[in-house]
């Protein structure tokens, strides 16, 4: 049976079509590996999210990163090389992510990498930046439990961040009973597992606990709140433990304000809440309600204010608040330029060893130092919330706290450490004496 | 409530004032309790808070009172403390006696959850016998949380002063709150006052009866029954309060699924830009409190109403504008039109992103939105109850316009047999353009509610599409009752399953239930029969 | 396949789109390994990656166009396939890890070791054998696939309700597996993978031979694409396409077609993912994400639907232009791009690129025949005239 | 096959006491209606009378609230599906034209041969002598022998028509229903239409919906008047046109 029109279709366009995908594939290969670095710049690379649905927090941390590389280039560069910084926008997609870095690192030869923000994100770069061997800073508090020779963690291990909370919480204000309430997803779960195990090494019972997960920008929490509220009258003291991720708290405090949960009844400490989430949500309901960072914007420190001024005049928006990625990014980047100035080069290798044990001052008015686990010593500030969307710090820890890449509050990791000086390995089982796995 | 509590306060001050002056202030302990404010050091707020309140002096309610309004000012330097009035006068707080000018040095004397409470229980046993009733009542309620048997002799000299029933059964249960943990109460004391607790039932009694340590046998017992006989009467409760949150809930995916029932469920166009209405009209309430906010911050608490009908026609015109300029192309190619508005409501939300940024916009909720109140024992926030009351308003509204106006016939007409209607002479285009736009304007007004509740920001709209359509879809298409309907047993479903599965579970359930269930009745709940199905 | 079907799914386009696939299957795997790095031949080690992202995407494409083109069945859950795909294979490359993850443990991936899992779950058994996780590939997706279709197509969900119905199944899955209870590793999915069948993934031999195994896939699909809708079948299915309830009348079983190719371009879907997860080197939920398999629609309707190779071809564009765009100063202007793109093609291009031209081509042809032989033109033109 | 019904004694389609209403509008009501082996029936009546949701419930489309549909004097038609019903061998050809319009025509035929129509038949088919016979026979009877290659979209109005009839003899059913197969047609398409359909009876049944008298008149053979769902006369042309109710009905007097 002659079955004609089909197959003429067939033969006639495909004839084209061919034409067009190898002129495409020509077009890909010019247009991608045609580009070269330029020798007299010193080329960074900027991966966060432009769009989609993570652009509410990483864009500012882009704006941050160009801000730096402006200030540092104002200062004549380094190494009297002008940094030059490539944008790409990974849409909040995270096999995106992986694609970008390997373009960023291969394409446009960058000598760094400041960018991620979601844990995700991150994994789906590591083996990139594993197998091409280059640099990756990553500014946001996250669960540990990593330690990798090449990613340099400048925000909050649990350990400098949900620890202390918790302390301030017992001591402070006598908490009995817990709620801790998260997104599912593993950066809460983690820091949950981790403070459970904290909690009952205090003496806490398992009935004084309740453990809560939400789906990602979970918006109806009526239930949610009236069951912290029923937890929550048992007769003892009782707080909520929140890492509920950015999207959700807006509806979370406003229903919590709407039910007449004030702070000094049932107080709620959040780890993911910090200027910028408060900026979309009337706070005066909030009040006293609080959050654990290693920055607030309103700290009173010269370093900080004239960094505040200095990027409310380069945004040209005097409301443009800081948070606290922006300061790791602005800690990571300052150690690396220390770094790069140390070894005169930009090779990943000499770079990353040069890195531990690099000061730099962080806007709090104390010194960060880079460890050789890759995590930063870093202040614990907890900050109650005022009615104006800032936050007044109600304690700071005494010193800086160092930051753990492996939990010593949980089984699998209690006897890990990182240490890329000594044993050039980042999960190093001190009771075995031995470097697990492939290590990097 | 707070707040106007506060402004109470204050009056009350003022009036204090005048007596105070009048006295000689007294001289030792308490200067040097007063004192402690300046040191600016939590632990030693809390004793002079403590010292203060229990002075007797007359300048301690001025003092504690300033100190919970952030009025109380430390010179830590100096270590004098001052009282500034609401009037901008200020008196030295150890004397009484006034200043002309607080010094630049001195700031106010910081407070922590903690110490609020210690500030509320002291408030609480020197504002008992306030001649103001909600005061009165504030402060029995306070008393009856932090219950320290120091209160106990302002209670009971309230109680006997005291006329206000409901102030009288709050000081009751105060008193009965102090002496249950009053180590030297007497057994028959403590009986009478678990049976009070009882007589109260919320949980707040409930938590004093369970944690109220150990106690006589005969206590411990009268207690135990209390708590089992609270217990049951919550249990009751808490299944109308699913029912309510159930009803809350699908009032709001009524509210985000109305707009679609039109422009899906009438005209048959697959608008995945709906969300993004949604999103425009959350967006025009923004701009609508922004420029209260600068020009006009009397009008603030109207501000929804202002943003209502801009919401609508804000929405309502891009909607128009998308029939024109798109969707009219598409008309019969339903799986087309879902592609293309797809893509545009990705160019929206980022047109929006570039526009006013990708962080959440603050959106205030006017005094009557916000709060709650008290029914039986389960609480309902104002916010839900007004959304609750503003859907079917919307749906009401809609209905009888469908019903009742020319436009509505006209639509009526052209989607039962659209030759026909314009042979008719109605001009089916315009009515086309309309219909969407009605949908849409309705999706921006569900914009203008759902900004009191959830994140105004770029993707607000995208977490409310799948599960409108869904709605519609269960429903059965084309019918709004069916929407009606198919919206509240979602709401209610959902929240009958949050608390057994877990919010992620519950949801995943529902999801499933309505595949299921579109298998059994391929056209939804509410479908039509007949020929009408094939055209 | 018998021969007979070969013979007619191959006609001149279709043979030269597979020798082109070919040829970029074996050329720039070598251009990669044998050329020296840095000359201009040299296809880089990241492009190789990029290519055979594309190529899955392609795979996908075609699984889409199949059911939809030919079909009309519009699914917006492909994407729930794809990613069903990808975790079998991801949970095969977790299980190679063995003790080289962090915490070391022989048998549990790491994420269950924080999450403290004392045994792997009975539903991972079995992954550490590649047969068994490659047959999983096909298996899962197809299983789903089928009981899907069977509910669905059964009860004559058709157009629209079908889309939003497979838009919920991708949405249900998507939350169910960022719970972490559900035993996949949560939101980060899986990741960190070492070895596939004993060789390093990383490696660029490996990359250049995963880039020659994709592009013989993409083959084998469109030959298997090219015999269904050659055959009678493929005729049976644009019937169902065109007129479903014509079709019951004359005696065909349209729910028992509708279902086989629906499971056809389910297990499609399913072998792309698995080969998108070793070369992208992470699976996780958001693959499952709605918006994900619209995007794959939209390839197939810029390609040109109905039309096998414009799908391929659409998927290749869409995504490179992808990459093209979210780099550099054009970043923040992507998603206008795009959505402007569905837009337009909708609008404009109903047909797609192939689609368009090809109609563009018969038309031309027609009248150089017209001009050559008017007579039996005109009886073929003017004939329906006479009729009306 | 042998297509002539040897078992005359019982009818070929049998409706009893058939009930069908849509949201309380009764489309069908009590109707009864008998169709003998190798006969030819016309069915008239005016809009709404049913017509055509009688033939949808013949070919399973609708489900019937109460009555017995028996087909071949044994098989209850109303516990199939629409699939099942045409294999038993009742075609279908609908009111308004419905052909693959994206196919050609002889692959329009093709699709309606009753041959293997399992999905693994159809994916592993290939064409047959027999077959390719067949089709070429039946573009000869509708006479659309030039146009086998042209796209069934591109046919007149009268050409599809003509098509969809073809398309039901190459599905060689027991029974035909035929749904206003003039409809659009010129005179001499409606004769030659005629003259098809005459030529189909000789070894089929068939069953005719159709408005136009003069059609009606030139297949003169027993005439059904349906109205309002229930059958209001039966006859010949001539009786049931002189029949007082039908004239009411029609003329409205």
């Amino acid at each position: 049976m002659p079955t004609k029109s089909i197959h003429d279709i067939a033969a006639s366009f495909s004839r084209r079509g061919v034409l067009a995908a190898t002129a495409g594939l020509m077009l890909g290969l010019a247009s991608i590996s045609g580009a070269k670095a330029a020798d007299d710049t010193i080329k960074v690379g900027v991966l966060h999210s432009l769009s989609g649905t993570m652009a509410i927090s990483e864009t500012t941390l882009k704006d941050t990163i160009l801000f730096l590389i402006d200030e540092q280039n104002k200062k004549g560069g380094v190494n009297g090389k002008k940094l030059e910084a490539v944008v790409v926008d990974p849409a909040s997609n995270w096999p995106l992510f992986a694609e970008k870095a390997r373009e960023l690192i291969t394409k446009d030869k960058v000598s760094v990498v400041f960018g991620c923000w979601t844990s995700v994100s991150r994994k789906s770069v590591l083996p990139v930046f594993k197998e091409l061997n280059s640099i990756l800073f990553y500014p946001v508090q996250y669960e540990g439990e990593e330690s990798e020779r090449n990613v340099f963690y400048t925000g909050a291990a649990p350990n400098q961040q949900a620890i202390p909370a918790v302390d301030y919480l017992m001591k402070e204000e006598k908490v009995k009973r817990w709620v801790l309430a998260g997104t599912d997803y593993v950066y809460p779960r983690t820091t949950n597992k981790i403070l459970e195990a904290y909690l009952k090494s205090k003496g806490v019972a398992q009935e004084d606990i309740m453990i809560n997960y939400t789906p990602f920008g979970h918006s109806d929490w009526q239930t949610i709140v009236a069951d912290i509220k029923k937890f929550g009258s048992a007769g003892k003291k009782t707080a909520v433990v929140s890492t509920i991720n950015g999207d959700a708290n807006v509806p979370f405090y406003k229903e919590l304000g709407n039910q007449g949960i004030k702070a000094k009844d049932i107080p709620v400490v959040a780890f993911s809440v910090g200027e910028e989430e408060l900026a979309g949500i009337d706070t005066k309901p909030l009040v006293g309600h609080l959050a654990a960072w290693n920055y607030f914007e309103s700290i009173k420190n010269p370093a900080n204010e004239k960094f505040i001024k200095d990027w409310q005049t380069y945004t040209k928006n005097p409301k443009r608040v800081t948070n606290d990625p922006m300061e790791a990014h602005v800690i990571g980047f300052n150690m690396w330029v220390k770094a790069v100035e140390k070894v005169k080069s930009t090779d990943p290798d000499k770079v990353i060893d040069a890195l531990p044990g690099i000061e730099a001052p962080n806007l709090t008015g104390g010194t960060s130092k880079m460890l050789p686990n890759h995590h930063i010593t870093k202040p614990v500030f907890i900050g109650e919330i005022k009615g104006n969307g800032q936050f007044d710090v109600v304690w700071k820890t005494p010193s800086l706290v160092a930051g753990d890449a492996w939990s010593k509050e949980l089984d699998g990791s209690k006897d890990l450490i990182g240490d890329w000086v000594g044993k050039k390995c980042g999960n190093f089982n001190t009771k075995t004496n031995k470097c697990l796995g492939s290590g990097s | 409530m707070p707040t106007n509590l506060s402004a109470r306060l204050c009056t009350f001050v003022l009036s204090l004032f005048l007596i105070a002056f009048a006295l000689p202030a007294f001289a030792g302990p308490f200067e040097d309790a007063v004192a402690k404010f300046a040191n600016d050091d939590f632990s030693d707020t809390e004793e002079a808070i403590a010292a203060v309140a229990s002075s007797g002096n007359k300048l301690a309610f001025p003092i504690i009172s300033a100190l919970q309004d952030g009025r109380l000012m430390a010179d830590s330097d100096s270590k004098k403390v001052y009282v500034t009035g609401a009037d901008g006068k200020s008196i030295d707080a150890a004397t009484g006696e006034a200043v002309a000018s607080v010094p630049d040095s001195a700031s106010a004397v910081r407070l922590n959850n903690r110490l609020r409470r210690s500030v509320d229980a002291a408030l609480g046993s020197l504002t008992l016998q306030s001649p103001d009733v909600g005061t009165r009542l504030q402060a029995a309620q306070s008393v009856f949380k932090s219950h320290e048997e120091t209160a106990l002799e302002p209670v009971d000299a309230a109680l006997a002063k005291e006329t206000n029933k409901s102030v009288k059964t709050a000081l009751g249960e105060a008193r009965a709150a102090i002496l249950l943990f009053k180590s030297d109460a007497t057994e028959v004391e403590k009986l009478e006052a678990v049976a009070t607790l009882r007589a109260r039932g919320d949980q707040e009694a409930m938590a004093l009866l369970t944690g109220m340590g150990d106690q006589p046998a005969s206590v411990t017992k009268a207690a135990a029954s209390a708590i089992s006989s609270i217990q049951s009467s919550l249990a009751v409760w808490s299944t109308v309060q699913n029912a309510w949150y159930g009803l809350s809930l699908g009032s709001v995916l009524l509210l985000a699924a109305i707009g679609l029932a039109i422009t899906f469920g009438v005209m048959g166009v697959i608008n995945m830009a709906h969300g993004e209405m949604v999103m425009i009209g959350a967006y025009t309430t923004f701009v609508v409190q922004e420029v209260i906010r600068t020009r006009y911050p009397g009008l603030f608490d109207y501000s929804l109403l202002i943003a209502v009908p801009l919401a609508f026609l804000v929405a309502g015109a891009i909607g128009v504008l998308i029939e024109r300029s798109i969707i009219r192309f598409l008309y019969g190619r339903p799986l087309e039109t879902l592609l293309a508005t797809w893509g545009l409501s990705l160019v929206l939300q980022q047109a929006v992103r570039t526009m006013f940024g990708p962080t959440n916009r603050e959106v205030g909720n006017p005094s009557w939105m916000s709060g709650a109140f008290e029914l039986g024992q389960i609480t309902i926030t104002y916010n839900r109850l007004w959304i609750l009351v503003f859907t079917l308003a919307v749906f009401a509204i809609l209905l009888a316009m469908l019903r009742y106006t020319a436009l509505g016939l006209e639509m009526r007409a052209v989607t039962q047999n659209r030759r026909m209607a314009a042979s008719m002479g109605i001009a089916t285009s315009r009515v086309d353009a309309l219909t969407f736009g009605l949908g849409s304007g309705i999706a921006g007004i569900a914009g203008v509610a759902l900004s009191q509740i959830d994140n105004v920001s770029p993707n607000l709209g995208q977490s409310y599409i799948i599960d409108s359509f869904m709605v519609v879809v269960f429903g059965g298409v084309g019918n709004l009752w069916g929407t009606l309907v198919g919206a509240f047993t979602l709401g209610i479903a959902n929240k009958f399953l949050e608390p057994v599965a877990g919010a992620v579970l519950g949801k995943i359930a529902i999801l499933v239930l309505i595949i299921l269930f579109i298998q059994k009745r391929p056209r939804g709940l509410f479908a039509l029969k007949g020929r009408a199905v094939e055209a | 396949m018998t021969p007979h079907m070969l013979t007619r799914s191959l006609d001149r386009g279709a043979t030269i789109f597979l020798l082109v696939v070919a040829a970029i299957g074996v050329l720039i795997p070598l251009s990669n390994l044998l050329l020296p790095a840095g000359s201009v031949l040299q296809v880089p080690t990241y492009l190789v990656a990029l290519w055979g992202k594309y190529v899955c995407y392609a795979i996908l494409a075609l699984a889409i166009d199949l059911i939809w083109g030919y079909c009309g069945i519009l699914s917006l859950g492909h994407g729930a396939f794809f990613a069903l795909g990808g975790y079998a294979m991801g949970m095969y490359l977790m299980r190679q890890i063995g003790t080289r993850g962090v915490y070391g443990n022989p048998i549990l991936p790491d994420f269950m070791v924080f999450l403290n899992y004392s045994k792997l779950p009975w539903y991972w058994y079995g992954f550490d054998m590649f047969w068994f996780a490659a047959l999983m590939v096909l298996v899962v997706p197809g299983l789903l696939a089928f009981c899907f279709g069977w509910l669905a197509f059964r009860s004559r969900v058709t157009g629209v309700y079908l889309s939003i119905i497979t838009q919920a199944m991708t949405y249900a899955l998507l939350l169910a597996f960022f719970r972490n209870d559900f035993g996949f590793g949560g939101n980060n999915g899986l990741t960190d993978f070492k070895d596939i069948l004993g060789l390093n993934v990383q490696a660029e031999g490996t990359r250049a031979a995963l880039f020659a195994l994709s592009c013989l896939a993409l083959i084998v699909g469109f030959l298997i694409c090219r015999a269904i809708v050659s055959s009678k079948l493929g005729k049976v299915l644009i019937a169902v396409r065109d007129a479903e309830s014509r079709t019951r009348f004359l005696g065909y079983r349209v729910e028992s077609y509708k279902l086989f190719v629906f499971t056809v371009s389910a297990c499609m879907a399913g072998v792309a993912g698995a080969l998108y997860v070793p070369q992208v080197g992470i699976i996780n939920p958001s693959e499952f994400a709605p918006g994900n398999s619209i995007e794959a629609v939209i390839w197939v309707a810029v390609g040109g639907r109905g039309t096998l190779v414009g799908a391929a071809l659409g998927a290749v564009v869409v995504n490179y232009a992808k990459t093209f765009f979210t780099s550099g100063m054009l970043a923040p202007y992507w998603l206008f791009m795009l959505g402007a793109l569905f837009i337009l093609v909708t609008l404009l291009l109903p047909k797609g690129i192939v689609g368009t031209f090809n109609a563009w081509w018969d038309q031309s042809k027609e009248k150089r025949a017209a001009a050559s032989t008017s007579a039996a033109a005109e009886d073929g033109v003017t004939q329906p005239k006479m009729a009306e | 096959m042998n297509v002539m019904d040897t078992r005359a004694t019982s009818a070929m389609l049998y409706l009893d006491g058939v009930h069908v209403s849509f949201d309380g509008f009764h489309a069908i009501n009590n109707l009864s209606l008998t169709l003998e082996p190798g006969e030819m029936r016309a069915i008239i009546g005016p809009n709404g009378a049913g017509k055509t949701t009688m033939m949808d419930i013949i070919t399973g489309k609708t489900k019937p609230d109460e009555g017995t549909v028996l087909f071949d004097g044994v098989t209850d038609l109303t516990r199939l599906d629409e699939t099942r019903i045409a294999e038993l061998g009742i075609g279908r050809k609908f009111q308004k034209p419905t052909v693959f319009e994206s196919q050609t025509v002889q692959d329009n035929l093709l699709l309606a041969l009753n041959v293997d129509h399992s999905v693994r038949g159809t994916l592993f088919w290939r064409g047959s002598k027999a077959e390719s016979e067949r089709i070429d026979k039946v573009l000869e009877t509708i006479r659309l022998t030039e146009a086998r290659n042209r796209l069934a979209g591109s046919l007149s109005h009268g050409q599809k028509q003509w098509l969809e009839i073809g398309m039901l003899l190459a599905q060689d059913p027991k029974l035909l229903l035929v749904d206003e197969p003039v409809a659009g047609m010129t005179d001499v398409e409606t004769h030659l239409t005629a003259e098809l359909l005459k030529e189909i009876n000789k070894t089929h049944t068939v069953m005719v919906v159709e408005h136009d008298m003069t059609f009606v008149r030139e297949l003169g053979v027993k005439v059904t008047c349906l109205h309002e769902g229930t059958v209001l006369a039966e006859g010949t042309i001539d009786q049931v046109s002189s029949n007082e109710r039908v004239i009411e009905v029609y003329l409205g007097r």
